[in-house]
């Protein structure tokens, strides 16, 4: 019924994702813009969905597979949207294609050109928040849609010096010849009748709390990186350590970049209660015997199922303990958190193995611009805004928003929102 | 009754405990300053001793999350105390004697100059010509006679690189950093308004602090605002990059740098002083776990240079073991209140290790 | 033939020594000597001075201004006026030469510690600002006056040798106003300061209480006893009993090692007689060293520092 | 209960070189701070927690130069009510002579008191006179020293007189009395830079001493003012840290007193 209309819709995540099937099966042409090489966000890195610990590749791998196959989404990976022109009653929009050196149609995703590669496991992987290596042409992740392979231009010795060993070995291993080095950024223009925005958010970096250590002991990571160590498809294959190093002790801090003035953020971020929750209960899961600290403000236990999980988490055996840290150092025991335990009004310098940082959410970085350029209103922190009655909405008819770039949510409202957005679009352009 | 908070202010508190999780104090003496802001708001402290236990590191304001300034809440109490007229006695003292003699020791003020006397050259005063640049003592370096080779050094330099400069002798009155912070307003800004009216009347237009304190002061707290006013080490690393200090020799030693409180946690001059240090030729930098924005505090601020109080384990002494289990052969910083207290802890502790101001590392190479 | 009275201190019955300050004054500006005195035996003054007059009354109702001026009053007629009336420069001195001075009317100079004559005639020398100056004062009509005498600063004229008689002043009837009820001794501490061979004794320089342990550990290591002045007192840094000074112990150590004490004349009349005194003092310019045998210009806590170290070394 | 303080603005000269002019009769104070005298802050501690404990009005007194009026404003800040200065450029330091313009002051101006407070001393002249002069004068009991008052009551006051050697005596006094104070006897409160300002607001009376000169004449004259000989003075011990180190213990092994 809407077979002429057409939908752009702007982030590959979980609610980009959910919102493209939702248009898509309602008859809607999606074009979906992911700006990294996969669609499939920040779930798709982690390991569990709380507080059912679902496993997040189990669940969300068939979407992101129904999206590749999709007849009414074109999936455009490396991709961003450029510029936007308001044309009748849609828009006009530019779209840049970033290369991928890979020739898309050809890659046949076999691999043999990342095992071939001079710099194979030495480049940081972004899909592991650096805990993971790989190549200059590499695989997002196992499960990456689209499932092929690309070149990063930043580190491949061809592409930046202009020269590699002979071959290179990548274009010799190649048998399809899918490799091109001479692969161009495309701009591509679509007539789009209304934009989905589902651009998702960043983790507050921690570097910007600098008492806590993140970035000078190798042992203070992010709660992302430990998803990352603990994921199946992850560096360590769902084991927790670091190299050889396996802790044994873990100091869980909260509210790490969110309700915090100094980093400009009083927001709550809304999941780290929760998601912090469930890294301890999978610590205590997988490492024998471990010991287990989570500081915090408040527990915000506030969705289905949560209070409930943060029980089991107290009856596991795990220190809640009330306050936040004011500094992390080292000295001869090992990592020392300096705290105050409200509780006994004490402080305590609890020696640790392991310090795992529960980053806040951010807007996504560099959206500001597109934002601004379009006119969309965002609030003191770059969220976009939304009136209470239609959180779906930006302020520019025909733009809508869903998942965390309208404010920090989890993945079952996220999800919501984005089949709300869906629903609102439709209703729009009919 | 705060000092410049309102009580008001305090009803945004979360009882996070960030604060007393980072004050250097909490745990070794009975300060918790979370609980002391909890307490004020509902206007029931009544503790006389405990708020002289803070050190004016600062921690507890730079990282609270909702901006409550707990160490202002010190202040506060401090300057409620101050105004009643009950505070410690050795306190009393040093407050007498900065109102009389215009430093906390009480020694004359006709003496504030004395230590140009050994330098070598004559020093000018500030009005004497349009020098602009003014070099300000303070009352420790003016003083103690431990400190008293940080301006004399710092003398030589400028003199050694041709910038032109001036004091202001006897007409120098403390900066009232710590005058300040232990709640004496009045006193504070009589001494704000002695030192700002010189600056006026001499037209300075820079003012070289070798007291974080004193840089501090002028800074953050004075009226007339950013003064100009340059740390020692800032001033250094300019010279060293602009080519005017000349090396000679090496100073082949493992030198580990301690953060003063106001000068880094609280005015982010963490690199300058590095620089300073990396350029001695053959000296390796060595760094505390606790550096930068986590530098143990020394404990000298806020008034604690002149106030004896009942506490576990003195940071400095802390401080000197880490830098024994570093190896490091000397411990280098840039704060009078630092030099003394960590020197003493090495002293007490007995510890094989040197304790030095910059400029006096830098002296052995120039 | 006019004559110098002088009002003599004694405690618990003991003549005080520093009587004889005024009786060597009295000798050096050449006036005979009477001294008054309450009940008791005074055997010690015989060939010292012209006349001993013992008063009809008890130590402590004789060491009381209102008694003193009324015993005064009645001595005069006996033994007609003074030109001078001398008492020693102490806590009885200080309460009573004033007290005597307002009372008839005469002028007062305390702490004297310098006499001579010349064409101003006679001049009293006394100390002002802490010792830094000397004030040459004159009695603007002629020699009548109460004086105090510092203690321990007029030398006893070699060849006086006198006729000491021995008289009874004539009694008074005691002013109600102000009453001797006791003596309070303060309490026994652990150790007896006056005692020592080696005092170590520190004063204001040590600057905080934090810092008394090292010259705790200083004074045990050299085998000596802590000791301090009276600011350290004060402070309830130490102990009263640890102080030397007037208005705490006189010692006379052999080795009085005196760190960061300036040298307030009240301390120095505590511990000047000690056989050698080695001061310790920053400032160059600090009285200790007018006063001491052997001076060091040092920080106290440096040189604390660094004896303790030697001192564990040897051991 | 009416207490009155006599208090003095002095020169803090304990630091200072002083420098002799006017032909060896005065000393050089231009360059000198002021304070007031230390004794006297005790005596004015002592007032303020009289007279909120037993009631009455409580009086500072003065007299100096303009500038002494600090001195009132410090003694009103610390809790007294009434301030008095009595306003002189001449330099009397006849300590009868000033004893007898104060004594002229209370009976003129009819201020009656039940206790008169002095410092122990002035930290300038060091007299410690003024106090048992002016008690003389006026006939009424007087006590120098006093470490502690244990008990006002009845028209009598029981306190404590320090004397040699940790050695005090109790002595009981009979009201009006004059008493001067030792330091040591409380802990005098500090007067913050606001509370003196404010104090300024409180009214004073400034008075001429000149008015108050009858009888009051000068026994004594200071002709001469001199910086005393050096004293035979120390053997300096100097050298590095090290140099003098051993030189102390050399001593301290001589004298036997350390082996």
């Amino acid at each position: 019924m809407n077979g002429s209309k057409r939908v752009l819709v702007i982030g590959g995540g979980i609610g980009g994702i959910q919102a493209s099937l939702d248009l898509a099966d309602g008859g809607v042409e999606v074009i979906l813009v992911e700006r990294e090489p996969s669609i499939g966000g920040r779930m798709i890195q982690t390991d569990r969905t709380f507080p059912t610990l679902d496993c997040s590749s189990c669940v969300l791998t068939p979407k992101m597979v129904e999206v590749s196959l999709h007849r009414r989404i074109n999936l455009l990976s490396l991709s961003e949207v450029v510029e936007v022109i308001k044309e009748g009653g849609g828009f006009r929009v530019k779209i840049r294609k970033n290369p991928r050196y890979v020739d898309e149609e050809k890659c046949t995703s076999c691999g043999r050109c990342a095992q071939v590669c001079v710099l194979a496991g030495r480049i940081p992987k972004e899909f592991d928040e650096g805990m993971g290596r790989r190549g200059a042409i590499f695989l997002p992740f196992p499960q990456a849609v689209p499932q092929k392979y690309l070149i990063d231009p930043e580190s491949c010795l061809k592409l930046k010096k202009g020269r590699c060993k002979k071959g290179p070995p990548c274009v010799d291993a190649c048998e399809v010849g899918a490799i091109n080095f001479d692969d161009k950024p495309r701009l591509l223009q679509y007539q789009v009748d209304a934009i989905l925005i589902a651009t998702g958010f960043d983790l507050f970096d921690p570097i910007g709390k600098p008492e806590l250590g993140y970035g000078r002991y190798p042992e203070v990571i992010t709660s992302l990186e430990l998803e990352r160590l603990m994921a199946p498809n992850g560096p360590t294959g769902g084991e927790i350590r670091l190299g050889d190093f396996h802790p044994r002790s873990f100091f869980f801090i909260q509210c790490v970049g969110s309700r915090d003035r100094t980093v400009g953020a009083p927001f709550c971020s809304r999941v780290c209660c929760m998601y912090t929750a469930k890294h301890a209960y999978i610590v205590k899961e997988r490492v024998e015997g471990a010991v287990v600290y989570v500081s915090y403000i408040d527990v915000r236990a506030h969705g289905k199922g949560y209070e409930e999980f943060y029980r089991r988490l107290q009856d596991l055996g795990v220190y809640y303990l009330r306050g936040v840290p004011g500094e992390v150092y080292k000295d001869a025991k090992g990592l020392i958190v300096r705290v105050e335990d409200q509780f006994s009004a004490q402080v305590r310098e609890v020696a640790t193995d392991m310090v795992v940082l529960a980053c806040g959410i951010r807007p996504r970085r560099g959206m500001e611009k597109f934002f601004s350029s379009l006119g969309i209103e965002t609030d003191d922190y770059g969220f976009i805004k939304t009136d209470p009655m239609t959180p779906f909405k930006t302020n520019i008819p025909g733009v809508f928003a869903c998942g965390v770039v309208t404010g920090p949510k989890d993945i079952p409202d996220s999800v919501a929102s984005a089949s709300c957005a869906a629903l609102a679009c439709v209703e729009y352009i009919s | 009754m705060l000092g410049l908070l309102k009580r008001e202010d305090l009803f945004a508190c979360i009882q996070c405990g960030k604060c007393t999780g980072s004050c250097p104090e909490a745990g070794k003496t009975s300060l918790n300053i979370r609980v002391m802001v909890r307490k004020v708001l509902f206007g029931d402290w009544e503790d006389k001793e405990v708020p002289w236990f803070c050190s004016s590191c600062g921690a507890c304001t730079i990282r609270c999350p909702r901006d409550i300034k707990p160490s202002e809440v010190v202040v506060g109490l401090r300057a409620q105390m101050v105004e009643e007229g009950e505070i410690p006695s050795s306190l009393y003292r040093a407050l007498e004697n900065t109102l009389v003699q215009k430093n906390p020791w009480g020694r004359s003020r006709n003496k504030r100059d004395a230590w140009t006397a050994e330098v070598g050259f004559e020093i000018p005063f500030i009005g004497e010509d349009t020098l602009e640049t003014l070099l300000f003592t303070c009352c420790v370096q003016a003083y103690d006679p431990r400190c008293m080779v940080i301006p004399r050094n710092i003398a030589k330099v400028l003199h050694a690189a041709q910038v032109p400069f001036g004091i202001l002798g006897r007409k120098e009155v403390c900066c009232g950093n710590e005058i300040r912070r232990v709640g004496e307003f009045g006193l504070f800004k009589q001494l704000m308004e002695e030192n700002e009216a010189n600056f006026e009347r001499y037209q300075v237009s820079r003012i070289i602090a070798l007291s974080p304190h004193c840089m501090n002061a002028f800074k953050n707290e004075y009226e007339g605002g950013d003064k100009k006013a340059v740390h020692y080490t800032q001033l250094l690393w300019e010279l060293i990059q602009e080519g005017r200090l000349i090396f000679k020799g090496s100073y082949d030693k493992r030198v580990v740098y301690h953060d003063p409180c106001f000068l880094g946690k609280q005015n982010g001059i963490f690199d300058e002083p590095r620089e300073v240090l990396k350029a001695i030729p053959g000296l390796q930098l060595m760094e505390f776990s606790r550096s930068r924005e986590n530098s143990l505090c020394c404990e000298g601020g806020g008034g604690r240079m002149f106030l004896d109080v009942e506490m576990g384990e003195r940071n400095g002494h802390k401080r000197v073991k880490e830098a024994l289990a570093l190896g490091a052969q000397v411990i280098a910083t840039a704060c009078p209140f630092c030099l003394l207290n960590l020197e003493d802890a090495a002293a007490v502790l007995d510890a094989d290790i040197e304790v030095r101001d910059i400029t006096e590392v830098l002296m052995e190479v120039l | 033939m006019s004559y110098s009275l002088i009002i003599a201190e004694t405690r618990k019955g003991e003549f005080q020594e520093g009587n004889f300050d005024p009786l060597y004054l009295s000798d050096i500006v050449g006036l005979p000597s009477y001294i008054l005195l309450p009940e008791g035996e005074y055997g010690i003054l015989r060939g010292s001075c012209d006349k001993v007059i013992v008063a009809p009354l008890k130590e402590g109702e004789f060491l009381n201004p209102l008694n003193i001026i009324r015993l005064l009053e009645r001595t005069f007629q006996a033994f007609g006026e003074p030109s001078a009336i001398l008492l020693p420069h102490c806590s009885f001195g200080i309460d009573v030469a004033p007290y005597v001075a307002g009372r008839l009317g005469w002028p007062i100079i305390t702490d004297i510690s310098g006499f001579c004559r010349g064409e101003e005639g006679e001049i009293f020398i006394k100390t002002l600002y802490s010792e830094k100056i000397n004030g040459h004062f004159r009695l603007k009509e002629g020699m009548r006056f109460v004086g105090t005498v510092r203690k321990g600063v007029f030398p006893k004229v070699a060849e006086v040798v006198k006729e000491t008689l021995f008289e009874e002043a004539p009694s008074i009837e005691k002013d109600p106003r102000r009453d001797f009820i006791e003596y309070i001794e303060e309490e026994i501490e652990d150790v007896d300061i006056t005692k020592a061979d080696l005092l170590v004794s520190v004063g204001r320089g040590v600057k905080e209480k934090g810092n008394i342990p090292l010259f705790e550990e200083l004074a045990a290591l050299l085998g000596g006893v802590l000791s301090c002045s009276r600011p350290v007192a004060d402070r309830a840094w130490l102990p009263k009993a640890r102080q030397v000074g007037t208005s705490g112990k006189t010692v006379r150590p052999k080795v009085y090692f005196a760190l960061g004490i300036s040298g307030a004349f009240q301390h120095i009349a505590g511990m000047k007689d000690s056989d050698v005194i080695i001061a310790v003092n920053k400032d160059p310019s600090a009285p200790i060293f007018q006063y001491a045998h052997y001076g060091v210009v040092e920080d106290m806590h440096r040189l604390a520092q660094k004896m303790i170290e030697n001192l564990r070394d040897q051991k | 209960m009416e207490v009155v303080v006599l208090a003095k603005w002095v020169p803090t000269t304990q630091e200072e070189e002083l420098k002799i002019i006017d032909e060896g009769r005065s000393v050089d104070l231009e360059e000198v701070p002021f304070r007031m005298n230390e004794w006297d802050t005790y005596a004015i501690e002592e007032a303020v927690r009289i007279v909120k404990e037993h009631g009455g009005v409580g009086w500072v007194i003065s007299m100096g130069s303009e500038d002494a009026d600090t001195a009132l404003r410090r003694g009103i800040a610390m809790g007294l009510e009434r301030g008095v200065l009595l306003e002189t450029e001449e330099d009397l330091i006849d300590p009868f002579q000033r004893a007898f313009i104060f004594k002229n002051l209370l009976q003129k101006k009819g201020i009656k008191f039940d206790l008169l407070l002095t410092g122990g001393q002035a930290e300038d002249d060091e007299f410690a006179s003024t106090g048992g002069v002016l008690a003389g004068l006026l006939e009424v009991p007087y006590a120098s020293m006093v470490i502690g008052i244990e008990e006002i009551s009845g028209g009598e006051i029981t306190l404590l007189r320090e004397l040699e050697g940790g050695l005090m005596e109790r002595v009981k006094m009979a009201l009006p009395a004059v008493v001067s104070i030792q330091t040591g006897i409380n802990e005098p409160r500090y007067v913050s830079v606001t509370g003196v300002l404010s104090a300024a607001k409180k009214e004073r009376d400034f008075l001429s001493a000149a008015d108050f000169m009858e009888g009051a004449k000068g026994l004594l004259q200071l002709i001469r003012v001199e910086i005393p000989p050096p004293k035979e003075g120390a053997e300096i011990i100097g050298g590095d840290l090290d140099g003098k180190v051993s030189g102390i213990l050399n001593i301290l092994k001589e004298k036997g007193v350390y082996k």
